[in-house]
């Protein structure tokens, strides 16, 4: 019982560390960038300022915003917040993962997804209804390759709570598989395109032609932008925290003692900024490619999911 | 003892029997007295959908079959009816949306008693309780005979209800396609009884139950059911009368159709593969998991291209028809391969699926029949910024949406995730090849899910957000408290079924005892809270943690964010700046489909038309711009238009017998009698 | 058994078969109207003449009946209400062509032989010394029958008919001395009715066809008129 | 006996007495009066048979068993409510000025004449006197078809004299051959051979060659009268063409009793042909008939005409069902020629009336029954959804059966069955279907109409359809005992 009582504090303080680092992973990412472009750096706490100052500021809604327009920024983090609190950061075994397996992960993604394009189309301005239109034929691409990928590895895994197949990768030590190698692939190339990097989409612009997310919350201002923005930065670090635990599950605390947890601590967040650096140089050498370009470039992500797929049930078993 | 055993009959009987009553009392509902439609009919509909319910959930829950014979019929072969877990299962599905409509029904036919679109209202109410009966007595058969006379009952009663507004061209046309497809369907359905009662020795399905069938033989006979109650479930490729019929109907009977009447042909597949016909084998389910992908990818593919809102519903109706073929598919794979705990699974994830599309799917159709009741407006490029003027309305049609998009915590979300379980247990197989196909078929599935929430996303922000697109729209007012509590019951199941499924796959487990002798222990191993369908290590989901979640980020940010700061301030929408803004410079649903319609190009058959007209003067410029867009179903152009043709040809060839000329008339006898004697001789 | 071991009746009924049989294709020939009537006339007495030798040979004093209802309906009454007919409509003259006449009597003797074929497989059962005859009844009939389809007169397909009935009533006489005496009185009241009725019937052709010609009846063809195919709808838009 | 006698007496006095009065007004009422007489002695008569058994005629005259008693009661009950029809629309008819009284006299009379010629047919216990009933129901409505006396009718009247005057004649000679083949065995008295008892008594050991030379004839001759493809072609004319009632009972009745002939004709064939020949040609036949009329029905103008078609199909379909024999299927054939005249006669009531109410036949011109008259368009609604094989009419379980019994004998053969049922289905509701919905043409009233015949045949057929009643299915079982030498309990 007493067990019980500490895993789900521990949880609880997992979930509130990957929510509160989330911040701090888009400063560090935004500081890494303008290093590589030779442009001057704002400081790591860039982003918690943002967030500060937005929430601070006095509501301003569009005339024919309706209560689904001020619903959907509470829906949309606490989608989030329910997929941050399931995927392992420091530690596995924490009973929050039996809340949601990964396919409920993607689940939370898409209830984001979907409540936010609603939110793009509240308005009737013509950028909201090109954004959501977007956004949704992108996603629509990019769920079957995520859960191609993610279904290689439960397979190999023999489940889909993450928690449970982190462990196993853990346990498994260093296997080459080559299902792996394309399904790690095949996850990067979604987590781009999901949480709107370039080449699929450019979060620092607000032009027409460029626009896929920006333009179903350009009408959010005050704290509902603030939700919506920490939203996508969590969005962004569950990626990453996706693609570590299992692909590079080292280092992440087993067993509830300080050290351990200390241990996963670092071990995570020197993975992250690493993984950082790799995106950061991605975005500086590639361009923003038309958008009638991503279906092939997620067509592509599809076809590495089922090659990896086809490559664990023809050589891996 | 026996009292007690036999009531769930007993209910049945009840439900009938105010079935008739509701249909008797609306044969007064002549035009001067529209109430015994509005409130007389209706009411016993209500009582008869209640009944259903008791009925239901008491075989269900005592894990009864109970059996009755009456004198009627044939000389040699009495009516036999038999209530057990699986049609308990489904006559708790009729009856919840009987129950439903019921209360909707009242406000709703409101229209039809008087105005623009009058009717004369006795067929209504008639047909409908012949059609609610049809699928209550098709549930109850116990032999091929009562099954095949309430199967055509119901199929006909839908007919005349599809063309109950018959003015329209549209609507009578739709009825024969429905009508025409119904009845060929009923031929084939009656051909695979003919194999079962040939190798049974009898007509009753307790006799077919004991039939040994050579698997070839099995094969054809299931081969024969597959088709033709696929034919009114409406799969891909003999789904083409569904997208024309449930449109044209008023939209409460819509509701029945999609939410009931097509799920009586999932009702056959099931009864037949794993009851009558017994021992199920893998390649059955290899071709219903082939075809049940094809629906559902496809019949959302063509759900993205309509603009007509209950065109759409339609489509997806195929689309979900599809998810539970593929749930019934992945069943049958694993129970063919011996594996009954998994081949359970599927079974309970695909009954799930039925109930719960019955559920959204009628929730939503009573929403597109509240929008048009209002509006008189079907064209989604017609509406717009509804949920200001019908806030609850919008509400309820919201939960249809999210729910059908599979999006947790809604029903639609768990059956969807146990089909997946089922499919990601393909390693158990041996066949390499299956376990390639099957998980294959589990992305395309999460395609289907994507791209239905894409097309929700439509229907909902075209129709009831932004701003209005024509006057009416404008000026449209909320509906009546009935329909609200219509829509209101269904919603709030979508949302119970979503939240406790444990309780609901307990209720279950009676279906699949009788059905394959096993049920999902592990499922609620971990208490209510935890849906564990295979074993808590393999996955887990607990729908209640996460509407708690939600509510509490709501709490939460009401109390740090909202609380004291000043109510919001309104202005014009910022829009990077453009001016004012018109609602013509919304997006339409055509323009939100665009990038999908190129994406997937080749899955229809467009045609595009731009009509521009250029100015006179010495610099031409485009004055006006007119597009236009036709989406075509490439099975009707491949497949059902060119029988129509044969069979009109033929017809055309084969008139020279009459050539009005008698001595060809005296040739073909003469001829006919030499031929013979020479035969004989 | 050669004809010349028969008694004089038997060769009698022969010859005078062969004769009724002859009349049949010179009806099959006859473009005339007038003549095409006695013709028939005169197989129809053949035909009684045969049915009252029968009568003799086989001493069925019954069948003296059955030929005397031969005579008056087919040597007397019918031929009378023709010739009635046809000098009312006045065509006692007009000749119609015949399509392809060699053509046709080599058709004619094809059924015949065909007539023969199929009476092999049943004159073993008549104890008749004349049972071959039972053939030529079957070539009267069939004969008939291809007159009514080669012919385009009204009268000259009644004709036909009627030579048909002569037909099967030979046959009856020489397969089996005759049928009851009631059906044979109902055979014969039910021919004298239509013989009647198509007298009135060549009235009402003409009055609305001007004609007798059968050709000309063809308002009710249905080769005309075919229905139109389905074309490909043109989209859900209206 | 004195009930049967008193069954045909009553048609023959009556259209005695209404070839003087009957263009009286009261002549619609007599006629009804003569058919209740009739319907009435036949009912009791059927009631005493169905007590004591089958009974033979003194003088052998008349022979009433299991399989004609409830043809000849049938035939009675068309026609009694056929002549209720009859009354107000022949009387509409004269206002039109289409009929004229001389014509009207000739009509009542025949009317009854022909009801005498069929039921002598079905009670005679003569072979011969059998063909004489058959040739003088073609010489009684012959004239009937001709009544308006119009180009078209009149060309119709003279086909269906011609091809059934020549095809009858075939029976004739068939008949002749039969009497031959039993005169050759059984000798004895002259008079009695071409009684059926004896015949079918003596049965099996007549030579087999004359018996299927025989039949040969007979299936050519009465044949014609079923109207089976291809010797159909008389049919549609005479059903179009001549005044409703009359397509109502000759598609109702003359088929049934042409059909009984043959299937007669069959028991004697079979039992001493000991080869399935006559079922084979039947079924053939049958099956031709089926496909061809179902195709034909796409291609109809004329409403009177597409519903004669499917009569040829649903005559098909039984000749089907009897030939391929076996109880199963001889019980679905007997009890679909029961439910097919009493629909197929109701339909024809309804499309007189539809008819008079559109002042034309063309499908195309005949729009909106059911918003101008809806007793009419549900009518004629029902009585297509009845004909077509829905439940939950008796022609769907008739068709079940006949379906079953081919499944389980002739497996492959279920699918040109299924085809058809399709096509058939498709061409019949294609037209009916625009007929009664839609917006009726402008200034189209309601006509005078009495529809009591049509909702009494329709809840008979409904009434078959839902539970076939105790005395009629054991007279079926008799009846398919006496056929199928089996009963299908």
């Amino acid at each position: 019982m007493d067990r019980q009582l500490t895993a789900w504090a521990l949880a609880a303080a997992q979930a509130l560390l990957f929510i509160a680092a989330a911040p701090l992973l888009a400063g560090w990412l935004q500081r890494v960038k303008c290093h590589m472009q030779n442009r001057a750096a704002p400081a790591v706490w860039q982003p918690y300022r943002d967030l500060l100052k937005l929430t601070r500021k006095k509501l301003l809604l569009a005339d024919n915003a309706s209560w689904l327009f001020r619903a959907v920024p509470y829906v949309v983090f606490g989608a989030t917040l329910l997929a941050a609190a399931v995927v392992p950061l420091i530690a596995v075994r924490l009973p929050t993962a039996a809340i949601a397996d990964v396919i409920v992960l993607v689940g939370f993604f898409a209830l984001a997804r979907f409540f936010t394009a609603l939110a793009g189309l509240d308005i009737g301005t013509a950028f909201g209804g090109m954004g959501a239109s977007r956004e949704m034929m992108v996603a629509a691409l990019a769920e079957p390759a995520m859960l191609m990928a993610v279904f290689t590895l439960s397979m190999t895994a023999h489940t889909t709570n993450l928690s449970v197949a982190t462990e196993y990768i853990l346990n498994a030590g260093l296997v080459l598989r080559p299902s792996f190698l394309f399904a790690l692939l095949a996850l990067a190339m979604v987590a781009v395109a999901e949480s709107s990097r370039v080449p699929v989409d450019n979060p620092a612009t607000h032009l027409e032609l460029t626009m896929l997310h920006e333009a179903m919350i350009l009408e959010y201002g005050g704290r509902h932008l603030a939700l919506i923005e920490w939203a996508t930065q969590i969005k962004l670090m569950i990626y990453s925290v996706l693609i570590v635990d299992f692909f590079f599950p080292w280092g992440i605390a087993t067993e509830f003692t300080a050290m351990a947890l200390a241990g996963g601590i670092v071990a995570v967040a020197a993975k992250l900024m690493g993984l950082a650096v790799l995106l950061v140089v991605w975005e500086t050498v590639m361009a923003k490619m038309r958008l009638f370009r991503v279906p092939q470039f997620l067509g592509f992500a599809l076809m590495l999911g089922l090659l990896a797929m086809l490559t664990h049930v023809v050589l891996e078993t | 003892m026996s009292a007690m055993t036999r009531a769930p009959l007993y209910l049945a009987y009840v439900a009938l029997a105010c079935t008739l009553l509701s249909g008797a009392v609306s044969v007064l509902a002549v035009r001067r007295h529209p109430d015994f439609l509005h409130f007389g009919s209706f009411f016993f509909l209500f009582l008869s959908g209640a009944a259903s319910i008791g009925a239901g959930v008491w075989a269900l829950l005592a894990g009864l079959t109970v059996s009755d014979r009456f004198e009627l019929g044939l000389p040699w072969l009495d009516w036999h009816l038999r209530i057990d877990p699986l049609s308990g299962f489904f006559l708790l599905l009729l009856g919840t949306l009987a129950l439903a409509i019921s209360l909707y029904g009242p406000s709703y036919t409101r229209q039809f008693a008087r105005g623009p679109a009058a009717q004369p209202l006795p067929p209504l109410g008639i047909f409908t309780a012949l059609f609610v009966l049809g699928m209550q007595m098709l549930l109850l058969a116990n032999d091929a005979l009562v099954f095949m006379i309430f199967w055509e009952m119901m199929s006909l009663a839908g007919y005349f209800l599809v063309v109950y507004q018959h003015q329209h061209t549209a609507n009578r046309q739709a009825a024969f396609l429905y009508l025409l497809l119904a009845h060929v369907g009923a031929l084939v359905i009656l051909l695979a009884f003919g194999v079962l009662a040939a190798f049974g020795g009898g007509l009753t399905f307790d006799q077919m139950r004991v039939a040994h069938l050579s698997p070839l033989w099995a094969t054809l006979a299931f081969a024969f059911a597959f088709i033709g109650f696929g034919t009114k479930a409406g799969m891909v490729p003999l789904h083409v009368w569904l997208p024309e019929a449930h449109p044209v109907a008023p939209s409460h009977i819509s509701a029945l159709m999609s939410g009931a009447m097509i799920k009586m042909g999932i009702y056959g597949i099931v009864r037949l593969s794993y009851d009558l016909i017994g021992n199920v084998r893998w390649e059955w389910g290899m071709a219903v998991l082939i075809i049940g992908t094809a629906s559902s990818v496809l019949g959302v593919l063509y759900a993205l291209m309509q603009h007509d809102m209950k065109r759409l519903l339609a489509y997806h109706s195929i689309e979900n028809i599809g998810i539970i073929l593929m749930g019934l598919g992945l069943s049958m794979i694993f129970l063919g391969n011996g594996h009954i705990m998994l081949g359970t699974l599927g079974l309970v994830a695909a009954l799930y699926h039925t109930l719960n599309h019955a559920l959204f799917k009628g929730l939503l159709f009573l929403g597109a029949g509240a929008v048009d009741y209002r509006t008189h407006a079907h064209d989604l490029d017609q509406m717009g910024g509804l949920i200001h003027r019908m806030p609850i309305t919008a509400l309820f049609f919201l939960v249809g949406c999210v729910a059908i998009s599979a999006l947790p915590p809604f029903n639609g979300f768990v059956s969807e995730w146990l089909t997946f379980q089922t499919a990601l247990q393909a390693p158990a197989l041996h066949d390499g090849v299956l376990r390639t196909i099957i998980p294959i078929a589990a992305a395309l599935l999460a395609l289907t899910g994507a791209l239905a929430a894409a097309c929700f996303v439509k229907a909902f922000g075209i129709a009831f957000l932004g701003k209005p697109r024509s006057r009416s729209v404008g000026r449209a007012r909320e509906v009546p408290a009935g329909m609200l509590a219509g829509m209101g019951l269904l919603g709030t199941l979508c949302l119970l079924l979503g939240v406790f499924p444990t309780t609901m796959i307990k209720l279950m487990a009676p279906i699949t005892q009788l059905l394959v002798r096993d049920e999902l222990p592990s499922a609620a191993a971990q208490g209510w809270l935890w849906l564990t369908p295979i074993s808590s290590d393999v996955a887990s989901y607990s729908a209640p943690c996460v509407l708690i979640a939600i509510v509490v980020v709501f709490a939460l940010g009401y109390f740090f964010l909202k609380r004291g700061t000043a109510a919001p301030r309104r202005a014009y929408a910022w829009d990077c700046g453009f001016g004012h803004l018109t609602q013509r410079m919304q997006y339409t649903s055509t323009a939100f489909s665009q990038p999908i319609r190129r994406v997937f190009a080749g899955i229809w058959k467009v045609d595009e038309h731009i009509e521009t007209l250029a100015s006179k003067g010495t610099i031409p410029h485009v004055t006006s711009l007119h597009y236009s867009l036709y989406t075509q179903d490439w099975s009707w152009l491949k497949c059902y238009l060119p029988i129509g043709r044969l069979v009109l040809a033929a017809a055309n060839r084969i008139g020279f017998i009459q050539t009005g000329n008698i001595h060809t008339y005296l040739k073909f006898s003469f001829v006919t009698l030499i031929v013979f004697l020479w035969i004989v001789s | 058994m050669g004809i010349a071991t028969l008694g004089l009746y038997n060769q009698a009924i022969i010859l005078f078969a062969s004769l009724a049989l002859l009349t049949s294709f010179i009806m099959l020939a006859q473009a005339r109207m007038l003549p095409l009537i006695f013709t028939f006339a005169w197989q129809g007495l053949l035909l009684a003449t045969v049915s009252v030798l029968v009568a003799i040979v086989t001493n069925h004093p019954h069948l003296y009946i059955s030929a005397a209802l031969t005579f008056t309906l087919k040597v007397v009454l019918i031929p009378w209400l023709l010739y009635r007919l046809s000098g009312k409509l006045n065509m006692h003259y007009d000749a119609e062509a015949i399509a392809h006449p060699t053509l046709m009597l080599l058709g004619g003797v094809g059924l015949v032989i065909f007539g023969y074929h199929v009476s092999q497989s049943i004159v073993h059962l008549s104890g008749l010394a004349t049972r071959n005859t039972i053939a030529v009844s079957i070539a009267i009939e069939l004969l008939g029958m291809l007159l009514m389809c080669a012919r385009k007169s009204a009268v000259a397909q009644v004709i036909g008919f009627m030579s048909m009935e002569s037909g099967i009533f030979f046959a009856a006489v020489i397969s089996t001395y005759g049928m009851p005496l009631i059906v044979e009185l109902g055979v014969a009241f039910d021919i004298l009715v239509a013989a009647i009725l198509f007298g009135v019937f060549f009235f009402h052709l003409r009055d609305s066809f001007g004609s007798l010609n059968v050709v000309r009846f063809n308002r009710l063809s249905e080769a005309n008129e075919p229905m139109p195919l389905p074309e490909p709808p043109a989209g859900e838009h209206p | 006996m004195s009930l049967l006698e008193a069954t045909l007496a009553a048609p023959l006095i009556g259209g005695l007495v209404l070839a003087f009065i009957g263009h009286r007004p009261l002549g619609g009422w007599v006629n009804v009066a003569v058919g209740m007489v009739t319907f009435g002695a036949s009912l009791a008569m059927a009631l005493d048979v169905f007590a004591h058994g089958p009974q033979l005629s003194s003088g052998r005259m008349f022979y009433i068993d299991a399989f004609n008693v409830y043809l000849v009661v049938l035939t009675a009950f068309v026609g009694l409510t056929t002549s209720i029809f009859s009354r107000p629309y022949m009387r509409h008819e004269v206002e039109r000025g289409r009929v004229t009284d001389r014509r009207l006299r000739l009509y009542h009379s025949m009317y009854q004449c022909f009801l005498f010629s069929m039921l002598l047919a079905l009670s005679t216990n003569n072979l011969g006197v059998l063909w004489v009933a058959m040739e003088a129901a073609t010489l009684t409505t012959v004239l009937l078809v001709s009544l308006y006396r119009t180009p078209e009718s009149i060309e119709a009247a003279w086909k269906y004299f011609i091809l059934c005057g020549v095809g009858i004649a075939q029976a004739l000679f068939g008949t002749v051959l039969i009497y031959f083949a039993a005169e050759n065995k059984l000798g004895g008295d002259r008079d009695d051979t071409l009684l059926w008892t004896v015949l079918h008594n003596s049965g099996g050991n007549l030579d087999p060659a004359v018996i299927s030379l025989a039949f040969v004839f007979l299936l050519v001759g009465y044949g014609t009268k079923v109207g089976l493809v291809p010797l159909h072609n008389w049919l549609p004319d005479a059903h179009s063409e001549g005044p409703t009632p009359m397509s109502a009972v000759l598609s109702g009745l003359l088929l049934n009793v042409a059909l009984y002939a043959l299937v007669r004709i069959k028991m004697l064939v079979d039992a001493s042909l000991h080869t399935n020949l006559a079922g084979h040609l039947m079924m053939g036949f049958g099956l031709l008939s089926f496909t061809v009329a179902g195709l034909f029905l796409h291609r109809q103008h004329d409403v009177k005409r597409m519903f004669s078609y499917s009569s040829i199909e649903h005559m098909g379909l039984i000749t089907f069902g009897f030939g391929m024999g076996g109880p199963l299927a001889t019980f679905g054939a007997l009890l679909h020629m029961t439910v097919h005249s009493l629909t197929k006669s109701a339909i024809f009531i309804t499309v007189g009336h539809a008819c008079q109410l559109a002042g034309t036949q063309r499908i195309d011109h005949i729009r909106g029954l059911i918003r101008t008259q809806p007793a009419i368009g549900w009518g004629l609604l029902i009585g297509t959804v009845a004909i077509a094989g829905f439940p939950p009419f008796g022609v769907f379980i008739s068709e079940f059966l006949l379906l079953m019994a081919t499944m389980k004998s002739w497996p492959w053969l279920t699918i040109p069955l299924l085809l058809g049922f399709g096509v058939a289905f498709a061409g019949l509701f294609r037209h009916v279907q625009r007929m009664v919905f839609g917006e009726p043409p402008p200034g189209q009233l309601p006509v005078e109409a009495n529809m009591l015949p049509v909702v009494v045949h329709l809840l008979l057929v409904l009434w078959l359809g839902l539970a076939i009643p105790g005395f009629l299915s054991r007279w079926f079982e008799q009846a398919t005992l006496l056929i199928a030498g089996a009963s299908p309990l």
